[in-house]
């Protein structure tokens, strides 16, 4: 062993060996294309839809693969812990669930994730594959701008795909599909922050270093480090920021949302319940109506302890497809 | 100056080494303004490159390149990937069929920064990679390989200034103004991809 | 605040704002007692069945709420944090949920724990309520032994739920319901093991202290020391540590299990997903036949960092019980 | 001696104090060989138990003991509530209608031993609270009352014995011999209890 402070074998197999350790958990969901790292939705029927794949770097799970089923995604693959999975390997996923109706990737918005996946994307079109992409920028930490990368994806994209995922089930069109995708990614924002870093496995220490006292506001989900670095606060407060640097981006008043409370590793899920008390409190008073909430792990950044808020505003369609039944390892409603 | 078969090969095995070595150097630098992986993902990379054509026959430069692109671009993921895999296939594809001399060797260094500009949608001066690759080219444009080891104090100086800049690519630029007084670790990554090239050249050069 | 790495407003509040958080969060799911802890299942047709309630101390999420619901519990009752909930709550969750049928208790086997939901059973008995209980014992790091409290009740409770839960639904007396749970508590066992320890929020600091390179092996769910302290080792060696010790005290060869490998808060999933590959590996060497999976975070310790691992061994009267509908948080099958 | 309503208010009153300023303790203790939250517990119990006192009305001090156990029942929960909520309501049953002189006390001490080890399934000797009451109980019945505060050197001997034994009941079972070493945190909060009540009778005494 490496003295690392991990329930791990080898920090540079950690990828391939979670991987046969879920297949070996759930047989009946998932089918490996062999000798990638792609793993696809096993269907007892020939599906007709459009297909969905998402996917990035590890160390963010359940993201993807606890997405992948009736519903949402079609296969997720797997890139090395905090990096992107490269073109080969999604191009193998695209191939494989082309149902026939194309595929939609749906990407965040990092400068890696985004090149590989448009690189299998030109690969897939060249081998007559029909391909549209969405790219997820929902961190309201990160300036919005046209001179750099912009917003990183966080969070929101598990709602990108709960909702691009119900409407591929009803057998809409890619462009259809797209649409929706897209109608997701202009109502939500997120916003998160730590009280500890994480330690990639094959780097053997932590991204950066909190003193007992601090906290780091607007951290994304590589252990990279956030955009303001403070004293710890409470629940209350932390609810406070988070929301308000959300508000303060986009307009939630008056309208109704969907709330994700979003623990990063460590953070017990009682202070993610604390936090959604703040949370929703703040919200009522700022007339903005709650139509759900999820309060758990979607979106994971290693044993990084924190949370990130994501608010979407709601339409009608999109309740609707709410509402549609999902069956996957994280979702079942 | 020619870059030979056997050069390319030797600058690849160099640059494994440099990065399996470094490979704590560039996580400390990507820590700092971004995920910490960089310095795993170079070793990665270069040990699959170095595994490929160690199995491969080659005839022409321009086709060892082609099989580090395919491999750099199948191994490495993240940024760094499709960037260094475009490079390399860029170069490959301007040298395929030519004499490697010095002036062939600029043109593909220049066509590798024209395809990392359009992959990564980025411009010299973002503190990226592209600023070594940059001064590279204009080094070899300025002056004759004589002494190929000032493209290492070439290189160097550009890593040196990546410093001062603000980061308005890559994850880096999430940080705004705290990305300064950092090193950006792609271009300490090409650091070492040119200082084995230069170390190739200077061998040839002083058989 | 108290500067504390905690996402809390007080410590002493956290498990009523944690209430209210989960009442918020989920508000068609939970009804809560009025002035108590005691949240029970919602329902929107009368319930003619035995009635189910667990609980203990908080600290434990999901347990015990997250199993509140459909096929499996009818009431949870949370007390502070890593202590048994009062008499006096446990009655009012019981008379809540004695729908006719009578009651069934489900108790971890803590002397507090025992004590309480006796007392609770006594006056509830008093009251003319037919009230039953199971007490359950998993933890094989544990003596079993006449002389002392005997074995600890850890991660394998979350099974007595699920079975005794599914057989409830279907109408089963108080007296078949409470032998199928006493047959889970039979055929269970449980080892656990920890790499870092947690903090109780009024305590302030750390139970215990684990050096950068220690293990604990024996670790209960309380933030109790464990029987041993190693140096970290991998993966594989730990699955070995902990299977081993199970299958010593109980012989599952040559039988059909259920495993469920339970992280104890801090532990990414891709660490839970390792450690099943190396579990199910030595199952498989041992002629150890795996029927079903379970692979997350079904009864934590706060922010441990560490796991446990238990297994069940199934009949046909279990296999059909799993097969059941649940609606939980935790489990929607 | 007799013990008055007034005098078991402000037994309460110094025991609740005590717990207050020893919370951190207890919880040491029990961190070490438990669970950590017994300070925690001990001292929101008797928070509660003032509070309820305060706002009620006594003829006799077996009223008083009734309130506690009903409230210690009800706030503190863990292992120690059931126990101290039953020593003190077989105490207050012992104590009903009488005048509590220090026979009557060791009486209701000795029938809370009885509820307590009943409800525990536990004997002396096995490193828990039992072990203080059983001394305490034992004092009463060799010495009178005239030096109250022998009481407290009394129960002291005893936390410290229980350093030296092997748990079999509670939490600190688990451990096996590892427990050895450890006081009991339960007979530390029940070495405040008598201590509180020893300063409550030579407080008396010196009137
Ligand atoms: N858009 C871009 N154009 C050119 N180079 C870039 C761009 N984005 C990132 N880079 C380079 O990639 C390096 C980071 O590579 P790496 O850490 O492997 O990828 P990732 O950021 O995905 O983790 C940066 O230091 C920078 O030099
Ligand atoms: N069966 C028992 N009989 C008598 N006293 C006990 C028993 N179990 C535990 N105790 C006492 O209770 C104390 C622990 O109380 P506390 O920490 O409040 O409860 P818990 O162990 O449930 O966390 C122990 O130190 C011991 O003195
Ligand atoms: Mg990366
Ligand atoms: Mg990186
Ligand atoms: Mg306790
Ligand atoms: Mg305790």
């Amino acid at each position: 062993m490496n003295g690392l402070k991990k329930l791990i074998n080898h920090p540079e197999q950690v990828v391939e060996e979670m991987i046969e350790g879920i297949l070996l958990a759930h047989p009946g969901r998932f089918e490996r294309i062999e000798k990638t790292t792609v793993l696809t939705r096993k269907s007892t029927v020939q599906l007709n839809k459009v297909g969905l794949v998402s996917g990035g770097g590890s160390g963010h799970e359940p993201a993807h693969v606890g997405y992948v089923g009736e519903g949402m995604l079609d296969a997720a693959v797997f890139g090395e812990v905090f990096t992107s999975p490269t073109p080969d390997q999604i191009l193998e996923a695209i191939k494989a669930v082309d149902y026939g109706k194309g595929v939609l990737l749906i990407i965040k918005n990092y400068t890696g994730d985004v090149m590989n996946f448009e690189m299998a994307q030109e690969l897939a079109e060249a081998e007559g594959i029909q391909v549209e992409k969405v790219i997820v920028a929902d961190d309201v930490a990160v300036e919005d701008s046209t001179f750099t990368i912009g917003r990183r994806g966080i969070a929101g994209t598990v709602l990108v795909h709960r909702i691009a995922g119900a409407m591929a089930e009803t057998g809409a069109t890619l462009q259809e599909v797209k649409e929706a995708a897209e109608k997701v990614i202009n109502n939500v924002r997120s916003m998160g922050m730590a009280i500890s870093a994480c330690t990639v496995p094959a780097a053997g220490k932590p991204s950066f270093q909190l003193a007992d006292d601090e906290m780091e506001i607007g951290i994304g989900i590589h252990g990279e480090p956030g955009i303001n670095r403070t004293k710890i606060q409470s629940s209350k407060e932390v609810a406070s920021i988070l929301v308000n640097k959300i508000l303060a981006d986009f307009n939630y008043e008056n309208s109704e949302v969907a709330v994700l409370i979003n623990g990063l590793g460590a953070t017990p899920e009682m202070e993610l319940y604390i936090l959604n008390k703040e949370v929703q409190r703040i919200l009522t008073e700022k007339n903005v109506a709650i139509y759900k909430t999820w309060v758990g792990e979607y979106m994971t950044s290693l044993e990084m302890s924190g949370v990130s808020v994501t608010l979407l505003k709601l339409d009608n369609q999109m309740k609707e497809l709410f509402a549609q039944k999902v069956n996957t390892l994280t979702f079942q409603e | 100056m020619e870059l030979t078969v056997d050069m390319a090969i030797n600058w690849m095995e160099i640059a494994r080494d440099k990065y399996k070595e470094n490979k704590e150097t560039l996580t400390m630098l990507d820590q700092a303004i971004g995920d910490g992986d960089h310095g795993i993902n170079m070793a990665r990379g270069y040990q699959a490159v170095v595994e490929k054509i160690a199995e491969t026959e080659y005839d022409h430069p321009a086709d060892v390149l082609k099989s580090v692109a395919m491999t750099l671009m199948a191994k490495v993921g993240g940024a760094s990937g499709p960037l260094y895999g475009t490079a390399f296939m860029n170069m490959s594809m301007v040298m395929k069929g030519k004499t490697v001399d010095q002036k062939v060797l600029k043109e593909a260094i220049d066509h590798a920064i024209t395809g990392m500009k359009q992959r990564g949608k980025s411009e010299i001066g973002e503190k990226t990679l592209l600023d070594v690759w940059d001064q590279v080219s204009s080094y070899l444009d300025s002056e004759d390989l004589s002494e190929p080891k000032e493209i290492i104090e070439v290189c160097q100086a550009v890593v040196e200034d990546t410093k001062q800049i603000q980061a308005t690519k890559g994850r880096a630029s999430y940080l705004n103004e705290r990305s300064i007084g950092h090193e950006d670790p792609g271009s300490m990554s090409s650091f070492y991809l040119f200082e084995a090239l230069a170390e190739v050249l200077e061998k040839e050069a002083t058989v």
